[in-house]
């Protein structure tokens, strides 16, 4: 018992990630709790979503299971898990039955290399962004033979413009990340890397997030892949594939019950997945706002405060609506649910506030919280714009987002070695 | 290859030569599709994503509803006629009442008259209101719709507190009203008048400039006004291709002609100035009811009618500006109770032959734009 | 178990190299033949990368040669699948078959 | 030799290798019959990705970081894609209920063998099959690879493969050209 308290304590106190520091235990405990978090966070974003936009409608949304429909997602699965799993007569049974997973195994693979923290990674790679780019452009395979698998033209159709569609806009999005990998290694302090604990660690070290450096190239390498990012993860306004309206459900058409909600959560876990490249690549990954600006140690303490008053405030928010909720006796046991969350939250955000956990858990509850902030974008994104046509959407990928990508890094290598290509150009003209 | 826009027929047996030479992807759209608006079934012949041809297949919601007037009295026939444009049965009932009165020779009293203006009206923006929701999800924007079904219910309400129903209202009867106004129709008009203004700004902020909105709408299904008037198409969409034409001004009926009221026309007649046509007439619609609503008339609600209705032997051709275009009720008399014949023109079937020429040659997503721009309603279609 | 060594990695590649070899040479449809291509330029590769291993053994952790004569096959791999497709779109357009042995004129 | 001692300090031992090694070797191997062996050419497809994949891990387990992720990125990830397209455009049905093997197919497995036969004899008859590559090298961390390789591509003084790498582009924009032409309806 000792000696495995020490064990763990001889974790925490390590600076390493556990896959580096090759700790199998703290490795396979990671990534329990990476992908616990993930579904968690898939379940939210399911009941999030819909409140959301149900909001942004002038209507209510789910209200009936549970309070404020916060069970919803819950009942949910439980329906998608007891349906029927049907296959099609004519469907190739085999890819049909393997097309879901590929998507989800692509889809969740990439979180091995997210970095919530210095430490808190499952492990760190040497070629952590092109890995992610990589594994995440695997699930265009899970959709194409989803399509194809499925006989069916709607399918079909969906799976072609999708494949097209993912496979353009990787270009620009590549485009953009390697601007930044560039970024890392333009300065005096640090050596380029692809690993994505270096990346926000450059970043550190040049006190600087990267949508800022070298203003406005970054904020432009940040749009494009703001705007890839959203067509990669197929969905409004650039969901053609899955375009309702027009191609019924798209690729999943033909899918239904676990087998669909494969493809459900294997779209949200990507969307939280390029998230988490945008917020580690230009919103400075764990650091906390402002970490050039308010140093002093004062500073760091208020920050820290940060996620306990955010959890409290969600409390406070859950008490509020309790005592909201109508007072006939039908509603007991919502009211009694609602306050019990509320006091979950609250117990969470109280112990959120002892020194320990606090310090611990800073990392994680800033990049989080810059996730939660995308999300919150590709909601809105649904709720306003209409859909792209599928040669526009073409257009805006190539001949927009391409030679803006190109020309950012040109332009980026050029202002990074400024200085020496000065120095090149006064040797030349001595000469 | 041809040129895709040209007017020539579908030909099914020919297909024209695609990539790879091979047969091009045949897809039927519907009959059970979400965007189809109903049961309509659209067999798209695609080369890739290019609609090279396209076929409707319509009677999917046949209900014989002008066979079914031959075996009814003229009074009983008139509550079928809000089953054909459900979403503007107002507007029907208007039509078929006043083209029996016109073989009665009977006039409505000038009070009833007004209370059919500001209904019809009223149904007009519910109609337009309707489409713009659904001709919005259908280009992706899953917003609007909520906003205008918001609306859409005020309208709804007025109708229901005048007549008891909301959607298949049998307002009229032919010869006036068969109810007096409630107490407050005219303050509740004025409310809603109020109310809907700034919504419709509304609508337009959320739509009109949006970039992908335009791009998504404009050039896109395109007709020219000779090719519209060719194709016998009427309504917002025959406007919009810059042929000022409108029943209201043109051939005034019920008392339009008391009111003061522009015909808003486009000039591209492509989705995008059809939108903007629609929802010019949605000002323009609020125009006319208040000129209404502060001059209702008072005195009889119901002309002198016999209690049995037996037109003189005869044939009468009268068409309305119903809120998608011409709707013309001829109806033919052998002097009975029952009609003879009744043929309806009906605008979503007459607008719906422009699909194929405004299709031609653009992509799938477009045939989705197109059909909700047309705005058809299946049940008017069908009949 | 036994310690892997650069020679267990040739075996493989050997394999690998061999079963593309014989899907190159029996196959009918082109694209699998296209296919089996990959999987013999993927045989080269392994060997390519063991080596560079090995070779970094004797000269220091710098001797990556195999790795980038890898990468570089990987690029010629991407040209050669685009360009071997396009000729299968080409080939299918006028013959309307996917079949090798049909491919018996020049020109058409 | 003891090969554990070999590993630089700071590195992380390696983990069950010969497990590993021979898992994915077994997955490889039996991805390629299959790939050979399929009728239907999105089965093969699917055969090969899966190979393709665990021949990324074998990299990573040689050491070989950044070729594993342009394994997965570009192989994987795009001319499989292209490879699927492709498929689909043309008629699998057809091609599917026809003959599978051509008419020379006893001549393909007799050359196959008799290569077969030669790496066998490379491997195992000589003595020197085993003296060649001699086990228990001293195996390298990963943490630079990327850089290295750069180095090696790009650097000024160290780059020996610039020429080559800028020759590949070449190539590359040719195959593009091609393959443009190739697909187009009419030259």
């Amino acid at each position: 018992m000792h000696a495995l308290m020490q064990y763990i304590q001889s974790y925490l106190d390590s600076d390493k990630t556990p896959g580096g520091a090759g700790n199998i235990f703290w490795a396979t405990v990671y990534i329990l709790l990476v992908f616990a978090g993930l579904s968690v966070a898939v379940i939210a974003m399911n009941w999030l979503e819909r409140k959301i936009l149900a909001h942004m409608q002038v209507r209510l949304g789910p209200m009936r299971v549970g309070p404020h429909g916060l069970l919803q997602p819950i009942a949910d699965a439980i329906k998608l898990l007891l349906k029927e799993d049907i296959i099609p007569a004519e469907a190739d049974a085999v890819v049909f039955w393997i097309a879901p997973f590929i998507v989800v195994l692509a889809a969740f693979t990439v979180f091995v290399v997210v970095p919530f923290g210095p430490t808190h990674a499952i492990t760190d790679m040497n070629i952590g962004i092109l890995f992610m780019l990589g594994v995440s452009s695997l699930s265009v395979l899970g959709i194409v033979t989803a399509g194809w698998a499925s006989n069916s033209h709607y399918p079909l159709i969906g799976a072609l413009r999708s494949s097209a569609q993912m496979v353009s806009y990787e270009v620009a999005m590549g485009l953009a990340v390697v601007s930044v990998i560039l970024m890392t290694s333009l300065n005096d302090q640090s050596t380029g890397t692809l690993s994505m604990i270096g990346i926000v660690q450059a970043q550190l070290a040049q006190q600087e997030w990267f949508i800022f450096k070298f203003f406005p190239l970054g904020l432009i390498g940040f749009g494009i892949f703001a705007i890839a990012m959203v067509a990669e993860t197929n969905r409004a306004p650039f969901d053609l594939p899955e375009a309702e309206s027009e191609l019924t459900a798209g690729f999943h058409t033909e899918y239904s019950g676990f087998r669909w909600s494969l493809f459900f959560l294997a779209e949200y876990s990507a969307m939280i997945a390029v998230s988490s490249i945008a917020v580690t690549l230009w919103l400075g990954g764990w650091l906390r706002p402002f970490p050039n600006l308010l140093v002093a140690p004062p500073w760091d303490l208020v920050f820290s405060l940060f996620p306990a008053i955010t959890f409290l405030l969600l409390a406070a928010m859950c008490f509020y609506n309790t005592a909201r909720m109508p007072k006939h006796p039908l509603f007991k046991v919502q009211t009694i649910g609602l306050a019990g969350f509320g006091v979950v939250l609250g117990l969470i955000g109280l112990i959120l506030f002892l020194p320990a956990v606090r310090l611990r858990v800073n990392d994680i509850f800033w990049f989080s919280a810059k996730v939660a902030g995308f999300m919150y974008l590709y909601i809105w994104y649904r709720g306003t714009f209409p859909r792209y046509r599928f040669d526009q959407l073409m257009k805006v990928g190539w001949k927009v987002l391409l030679p803006t990508g190109l020309a950012l890094l040109v332009l980026t290598a050029f202002v990074g070695m400024r200085t020496e290509l000065w120095a090149e150009l006064q040797g030349v003209w001595r000469r | 290859m041809t040129d895709p826009t040209s007017l020539s027929p579908l030909d099914l047996e020919t297909p024209d030569k695609t990539f790879l030479d091979a047969n091009e992807l045949v897809i039927n759209m519907g009959p059970q599709h979400p965007a189809t608006h109903g049961v309509l079934r659209v067999i798209l012949r695609l080369d890739g994503e290019k609609v090279m041809g396209l076929e409707c297949v319509i009677g999917y919601l046949h209900r014989g509803v002008e066979k079914i007037a031959e075996n009814r009295t003229y009074t009983m026939f008139n509550p079928y006629v809000d089953r054909m444009d459900y979403v503007a049965a107002v507007s029907n009932g208007l039509g078929y009442c006043e083209a029996v009165e016109k073989l009665l020779n009977v006039e409505a009293p000038p009070r009833a008259q007004y209370v059919r203006v500001i209904l019809t009206e009223l149904n007009r923006m519910a109609s337009h209101q309707l489409w713009l929701g659904t001709h919005a999800l259908d280009i992706g924007a899953i917003t609007p719709l909520f906003y205008t079904f918001r609306d859409r219910e005020e309208i709804l309400k007025i109708f229901e507190k005048y007549c008891g129903a909301r959607l298949t209202t049998h307002a009229f009867r032919i010869g006036g009203l068969q109810y007096e106004t409630y107490d407050g129709f005219e303050k509740d008009v004025k409310t809603f008048v109020a109310f809907v203004r700034p919504k419709i700004d509304e609508y337009e902020e959320l739509l009109t400039t949006n970039r992908i909105w335009l791009e998504r709408t404009k050039g896109v299904g395109k007709i020219s006004g000779k090719d519209a008037i060719a194709l016998g198409v009427t309504g917002p969409v025959l406007r919009a291709s810059g042929v000022k034409w409108d029943i209201r001004k043109a051939l005034p009926y019920a008392n339009y002609k008391n009111f003061d009221f522009d015909i808003p026309t486009g000039e591209n007649g492509d989705t995008y100035d059809r939108y903007l046509v629609r929802m010019a007439e949605f000002r323009q619609s609020l125009r006319i009811i208040e000129q209404a609503v502060d001059h209702i008339p008072e005195g009889s609600i119901m002309a002198k009618v016999p209690k049995v209705i037996k037109p003189p032997v005869g044939e009468i051709y009268h068409s309305i500006e119903a809120p998608k275009g011409e709707l013309g009720y001829f109806i033919v008399s052998d002097g009975s109770t029952q009609p003879y014949r009744i043929r309806v023109r009906p605008p979503s079937f007459v607008n719906l032959q422009a699909l194929e020429v405004m299709c031609r040659g653009q992509l799938v997503a477009d045939v989705i734009a197109v059909i909700g721009t047309l705005d058809i309603v299946l049940g008017e279609v069908d009949r | 178990m036994l310690h892997i060594t650069t020679l267990h990695y040739l075996v493989l590649g050997a394999a690998l190299f061999l079963l593309g070899v014989i899907g190159v040479l029996t196959r009918r449809n082109v694209v699998i033949v296209l296919m089996s291509i990959e999987l013999i330029l993927n045989a080269v590769n392994l060997n390519l990368v063991a080596f560079s291993r090995y070779w970094q053994g004797i000269h220091g952790p710098t001797a990556l040669h195999g790795q980038v004569f890898a990468i570089f096959v990987i690029t010629d791999a991407a040209a050669e699948a685009a360009v071997g497709l396009g000729i299968l779109i080409a080939f299918f357009r006028n013959k309307e078959t996917v079949n090798v042995d049909e491919v018996n004129l020049l020109k058409w | 030799m003891n090969p554990a001692g070999m590993i630089p300090a700071g590195t992380n031992p390696p983990v069950a290798t010969p497990f590993f090694f021979y898992l994915l070797a077994a997955i490889m191997v039996i991805g390629g019959v299959m790939v050979i062996t399929r009728k239907n050419a999105v089965h093969s497809a699917m055969a090969l990705i899966t190979t393709l994949l665990a021949q990324a891990a074998l990299y990573l387990m040689l050491y070989a970081p950044f070729v594993a992720g342009v394994q997965i990125i570009l192989y994987a990830g795009g001319i499989m894609v292209l490879f699927l397209f492709v498929i689909m455009l043309i008629s699998v049905e057809r091609a599917e209920k026809e003959r599978q093997f051509n008419k020379q197919w006893p001549v393909g497995i007799v050359a196959a063998a008799a290569l077969g036969g030669l790496f066998i004899a490379v491997y195992t008859t000589t003595t020197k099959g085993r003296a060649l590559f001699p086990e228990g090298r001293m195996t390298y961390g990963e943490t630079q690879n990327t850089q290295q390789i750069a180095a090696l591509l790009f650097d000024r003084t160290a780059g020996q493969y610039m020429f080559a790498f800028e020759i590949a582009s070449l190539l590359l924009l040719v195959a593009i050209i091609g393959a443009v032409v190739m697909a187009k309806k009419r030259i």
